[in-house]
């Protein structure tokens, strides 16, 4: 069932960028990489990754791309309530990590904020690239301060931080083979760079992916990808980086409302 | 595994490694996750309903998860017969067991239509849902009124030779009426029962959550009503088809009831939320067990026994 | 009590303190239990079913618990009205809420009668429950055919001039088109719903537990459905009559949603058995919790919210 | 639901009476003076009060007096299966019991049976004085011989033990003052007589009620006892004597099948 929440507060962190902050009746056990479906009557449910949780307080970051995304930019103001099902889905691995490194692209920093925030309080080393397009894009990368070692901004055309692409983190800024792990979220070309170096390089990797999700429990069939017959909102969002390079779909294919397959690259820019 | 040849059946000339059959439009929607529920051990699989035409479904919300049971309103999303023949063609090249198609529609040459390429790219058998409101019937759904059953099937039949399962609507004053009339126009299986229509709101939010605003009561809550469904077909046509039992079923228990009420196999759908793939397992051990303790050599025996006076 | 007077209403010019109506079948047979459960907080009361002739009712098993509901088939076990009539007349003298009737039989000229001596008794209303098998139609529900029950209803309202409920059956295949049909007979308060057609057989013993094989669901489990049949009236009928929505109620929450979906009023039944008499205590509190919390003057307020745009 | 028994052994114990020892699948929480509605399939079901429980085996004494008990005497066999719901209702007094008298009439003893037997084990004194109405109705004695330091037998025409009607005992044989509560079970005229006098000496009195039961689970009506509309199954079947000195119905009225009410002594005789 459903559980309701009021909107606390509202922020606008780009102009295609806001986050809501959540208070919900009652409190639900999360863990990061989780998402949840939020319901907004009479417009449409979506799927949204949980970008902070304290207590009966959850924070969704929210990229304004189409009708129930545009709403919430839109037509929401604090006080207004909300209603909630979950926590789905399997999270990112949390055990045995004494160092990692997070790979996000624009809002796919959502997940990996709460996950640094977990780690942190495991006593993990974090270290964080985020990347955006432009000096307008960027946001929330304070959010990190306190609990990344380091934390590099990418910019595509080098107007804030680093100039280039978030992934040459890999393979310039940093030594792969000290982290224990690779989390990474973003567009699924991105990730699917990110998993593929590592994996060549021999490093665990873990990615938290999308799909048109309906029902959010594994029934529906809307989530599948071939040809491992893996549901994204039940055995993922978070995958293994070995899973995902025998998942044919992964970076190649999306899929429609309809359930047929399109190509990626056409429906599919951070 | 014990006593797993026992479980074994014909299902109008299908052969069935065990009686459980994954139920339409649970995840039956691509090659992939077919192959992978198979290895979970199921009997025969049912596809996602396929129209002739793609369908997006309804928009979010789609389902209402509820204590024992779901409400879902998908709106029978699905990618077109078009697309599917090739999902049906990988499908069969990698499944070892039957693989049921299942075929909606608001028309009746489009149902015929669709159930002819699902036969031809493969499809062991054809299942027809009725539960699609029809366009010359103003709105009133094709599986309630037995004179449109009949034309519908008989149609079907005459243009496909596999064998021809009609799905049963709980949602009508006599489901044998419309049984019976399914079983004039040629089916050689009747399957009960869909879901049952139901409504869920949401007290502070104060609206119907699904975007249907009505959706199908599914799981637990509909098990005594699918029993009573598949005792009255047995009871009335047993003699004529045979009958796939579907509703609610989460433990073997369950699934046997069924069989003992009439049904020759066992449909599971809500229960995968509930209990995960591995429900097909459980229950699969549970019945063998069952058949082991009470003496019984094959489950066969077991059909429609809660008739014996 | 906290915003008990907010709770009060007009239902057909009876007034009740607060919306909440014992259904019937459920304790309502004698003015002693009714007077104890008034003591609980109700609303109102609906007797049991009654009956012409006394009726035994069909031999036990009569009912079968199950994890989220009740199947029971009691067979309309009654006094008859003869012997009923001093039962309406004691409880008329102890009770301070309103006493509702209900009236069960096969034949039109038997339910006119047996209305006419509970309404000449005391009865503040008479329920008509048309889910007896006719006599005249060959075993066929009387309240499954949309002629017989305008038949039925317009008998009764020429002889009795107390509010005329009529429950009605959710086995058919549109509620609202018998609905209707009651409406244009003259009910002012449609009651929805009766239990739903069910069975439960036992896997070790193999046959249906109710003596009758059939039985009705209530409880949980027909809560969604209950919802459904009663948005679904007042959306067609909500202008011509009063609805109350009885299914599955066990909490504030599934009564509000009733609520919301167009109930003026709600009936309890399976819940006594899972948490006791004090549910109507519990359901009283809850609702007038929510009323504040949500900033309504009066339960009026919520009648059918769940229909705004 | 039902849990399923199987029959391990049936013993005659007069012409009337059998005793049936049933073997369940699951281990059942009862209390004494509960009683369970007993499933045989194509014939009925009744309820029975629970005689003797021991881990997962539970014992009923039943006597033939119509169909269902008539079906049980007749045609059930060891390794029959039956299937029952339950325990119902609220069962006797178990604490603060230092010293009690049962008085018991015919099968009315199954109850007390179990009740002496939890008692004991809590250490209470007990005395028992067992009714029947003559030599051959006699049964069970024995089994309260380890349990009850005191076991008075009375059978109407002397036949056995003492004669007379076993309620003479509280009258003649006993001291009612020293006990702490007397409990009693048997024809309804029996227990009020026994009920009466407790109240009139100031001792607490509990006795065990019958009516037809139909749900067992107190929705379906039929076993209302007027004018406190307290149900035999649910609010029972045991009763405090204070509170049925409050109900009419006590002794006086029984209710068939189909609710209306009937005078107790045509229908009621040990
Ligand atoms: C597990 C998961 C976690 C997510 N977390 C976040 C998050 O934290 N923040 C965030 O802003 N977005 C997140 N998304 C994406 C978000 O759900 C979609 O942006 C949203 O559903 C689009 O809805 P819309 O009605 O605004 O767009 P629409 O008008 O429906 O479509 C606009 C575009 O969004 C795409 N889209 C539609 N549905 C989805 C979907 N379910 N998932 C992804 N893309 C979709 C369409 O293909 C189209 O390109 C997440 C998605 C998933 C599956
Ligand atoms: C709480 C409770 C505990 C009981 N415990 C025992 C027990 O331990 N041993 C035992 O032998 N009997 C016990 N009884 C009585 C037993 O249930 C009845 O004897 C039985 O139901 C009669 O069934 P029948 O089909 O054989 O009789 P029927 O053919 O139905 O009727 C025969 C006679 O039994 C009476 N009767 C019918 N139903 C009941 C009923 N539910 N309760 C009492 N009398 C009834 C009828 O009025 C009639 O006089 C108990 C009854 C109750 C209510
Ligand atoms: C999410 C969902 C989607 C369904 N889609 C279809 C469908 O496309 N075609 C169909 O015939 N039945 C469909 N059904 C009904 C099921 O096949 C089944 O008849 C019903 O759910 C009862 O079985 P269950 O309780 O085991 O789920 C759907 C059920 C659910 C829950
Ligand atoms: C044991 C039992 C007996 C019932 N008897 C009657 C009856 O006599 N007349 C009637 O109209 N409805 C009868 N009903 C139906 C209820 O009034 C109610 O409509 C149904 O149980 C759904 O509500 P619930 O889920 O709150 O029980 C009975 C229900 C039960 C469980
Ligand atoms: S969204 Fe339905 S299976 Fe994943
Ligand atoms: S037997 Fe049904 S209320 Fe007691």
């Amino acid at each position: 069932m459903y559980i309701v929440g009021r909107i606390l507060e509202i922020k606008r962190l780009t102009c295609r960028i806001k986050a809501f902050t959540v208070e919900v009746c009652e409190r639900v056990n999360t863990t990061p990489g989780q998402f949840m479906m939020v319901w907004i009557p009479q417009v449409g449910e979506i799927p949204l990754s949980i970008a902070y949780k304290e207590d009966r307080l959850l924070e969704f970051i929210v990229a304004k791309v189409g009708r129930v995304t545009g709403h919430m930019h839109d037509n929401l103001s604090k006080g207004d309530r909300l209603a909630i099902r979950g926590p789905y889905g399997r999270g990112f691995t949390l055990r045995n990590v004494e160092k990692c490194l997070m790979i996000a692209g624009g809002y796919g920093l959502a997940p990996l904020l709460y996950l640094s925030h977990e780690l942190k309080r495991r006593g993990t080393e974090i270290d964080v690239a985020l990347g955006f397009r432009t000096r307008e894009d960027v946001f929330y990368t304070n959010r990190f301060d306190h609990v990344a070692d380091h934390v590099w901004v990418f910019t595509e055309d080098g107007s804030y931080g680093i100039k280039g692409m978030v992934t040459e983190v890999m393979k310039k800024h940093v030594k792969l083979k000290d982290y224990d792990i690779v989390y990474t979220c973003g567009p699924e070309l991105m990730m699917f760079e990110v998993v593929k170096h590592c994996l060549e390089q021999g490093v665990k990797v873990e990615a938290s992916l999308e799909r048109v999700m309906k029902c959010g429990i594994g029934i529906c069939g809307s989530c599948i990808l071939d040809p491992l017959g893996l549901r994204v909102c039940k055995d993922g969002p978070v995958f293994d980086g070995e899973v995902l390079m025998k998942i044919n779909d992964f970076g190649r294919y999306w899929r429609c409302l309809d359930g047929r397959k399109v190509p990626i690259k056409s429906r599919f820019n951070s | 595994m014990v006593g797993s040849s026992s479980l074994s059946i014909e299902l109008s000339g299908l052969s069935l490694r065990n009686p459980l059959i994954l139920a339409s439009g649970i995840l039956g929607t691509t090659f992939s996750i077919m192959k992978r529920i198979e290895a979970e051990g199921v009997g025969a699989i049912t596809t996602k309903s396929i129209t002739r035409e793609p369908r997006d479904g309804y928009p979010n919300p789609v389902v209402v998860e509820l204590e024992y049971g779901l409400v879902n309103a998908i709106g029978l999303s699905n990618p077109g017969i078009e697309y599917f023949v090739h999902e049906i063609k990988l499908a069969k090249r990698l499944l070892k067991i039957p693989l049921i198609v299942s075929v909606a529609g608001g028309e009746i040459e489009d149902i015929v239509y669709v159930s002819r390429r699902a036969a031809d790219a493969g499809a062991d058998a054809i299942e027809l849902n009725l539960s699609c409101p029809h366009v010359r019937g103003m709105g009133m759904e094709l599986g309630t009124d037995p004179i449109m059953v009949k034309e519908v099937v008989e149609s079907v039949r005459k243009r496909v030779s596999k064998p021809l399962f009609v799905k049963l609507s709980p949602n009508v004053t006599s489901i044998v009426e419309i049984g019976e009339a399914a079983a004039d126009g040629g089916a050689d299986v009747l399957v009960a029962i869909n879901t049952v229509k139901a409504m869920v709101i949401d007290v502070y939010l104060k609206k119907p959550i699904l975007s249907n605003r009505y959706g199908g009561l599914s799981g637990p809550a509909i098990h005594p009503i699918a029993v009573r469904c598949v005792y009255e077909l047995y009871e009335n046509l047993g003699d004529e088809v045979e009958i796939v039992g579907v509703g609610g079923v989460e433990t073997w228990r369950d699934a046997i009831e069924l069989i003992l009420a009439g049904a020759s196999a066992v449909g599971i759908g809500t229960a995968i939320v509930r209990r995960g793939l591995k429900v097909f397992r459980e229950i699969i051990q549970g019945m063998a067990h069952y058949l082991e303790e009470e003496g019984f050599s094959s489950i066969d025996e077991v059909v429609g026994l809660a008739h014996r006076r």
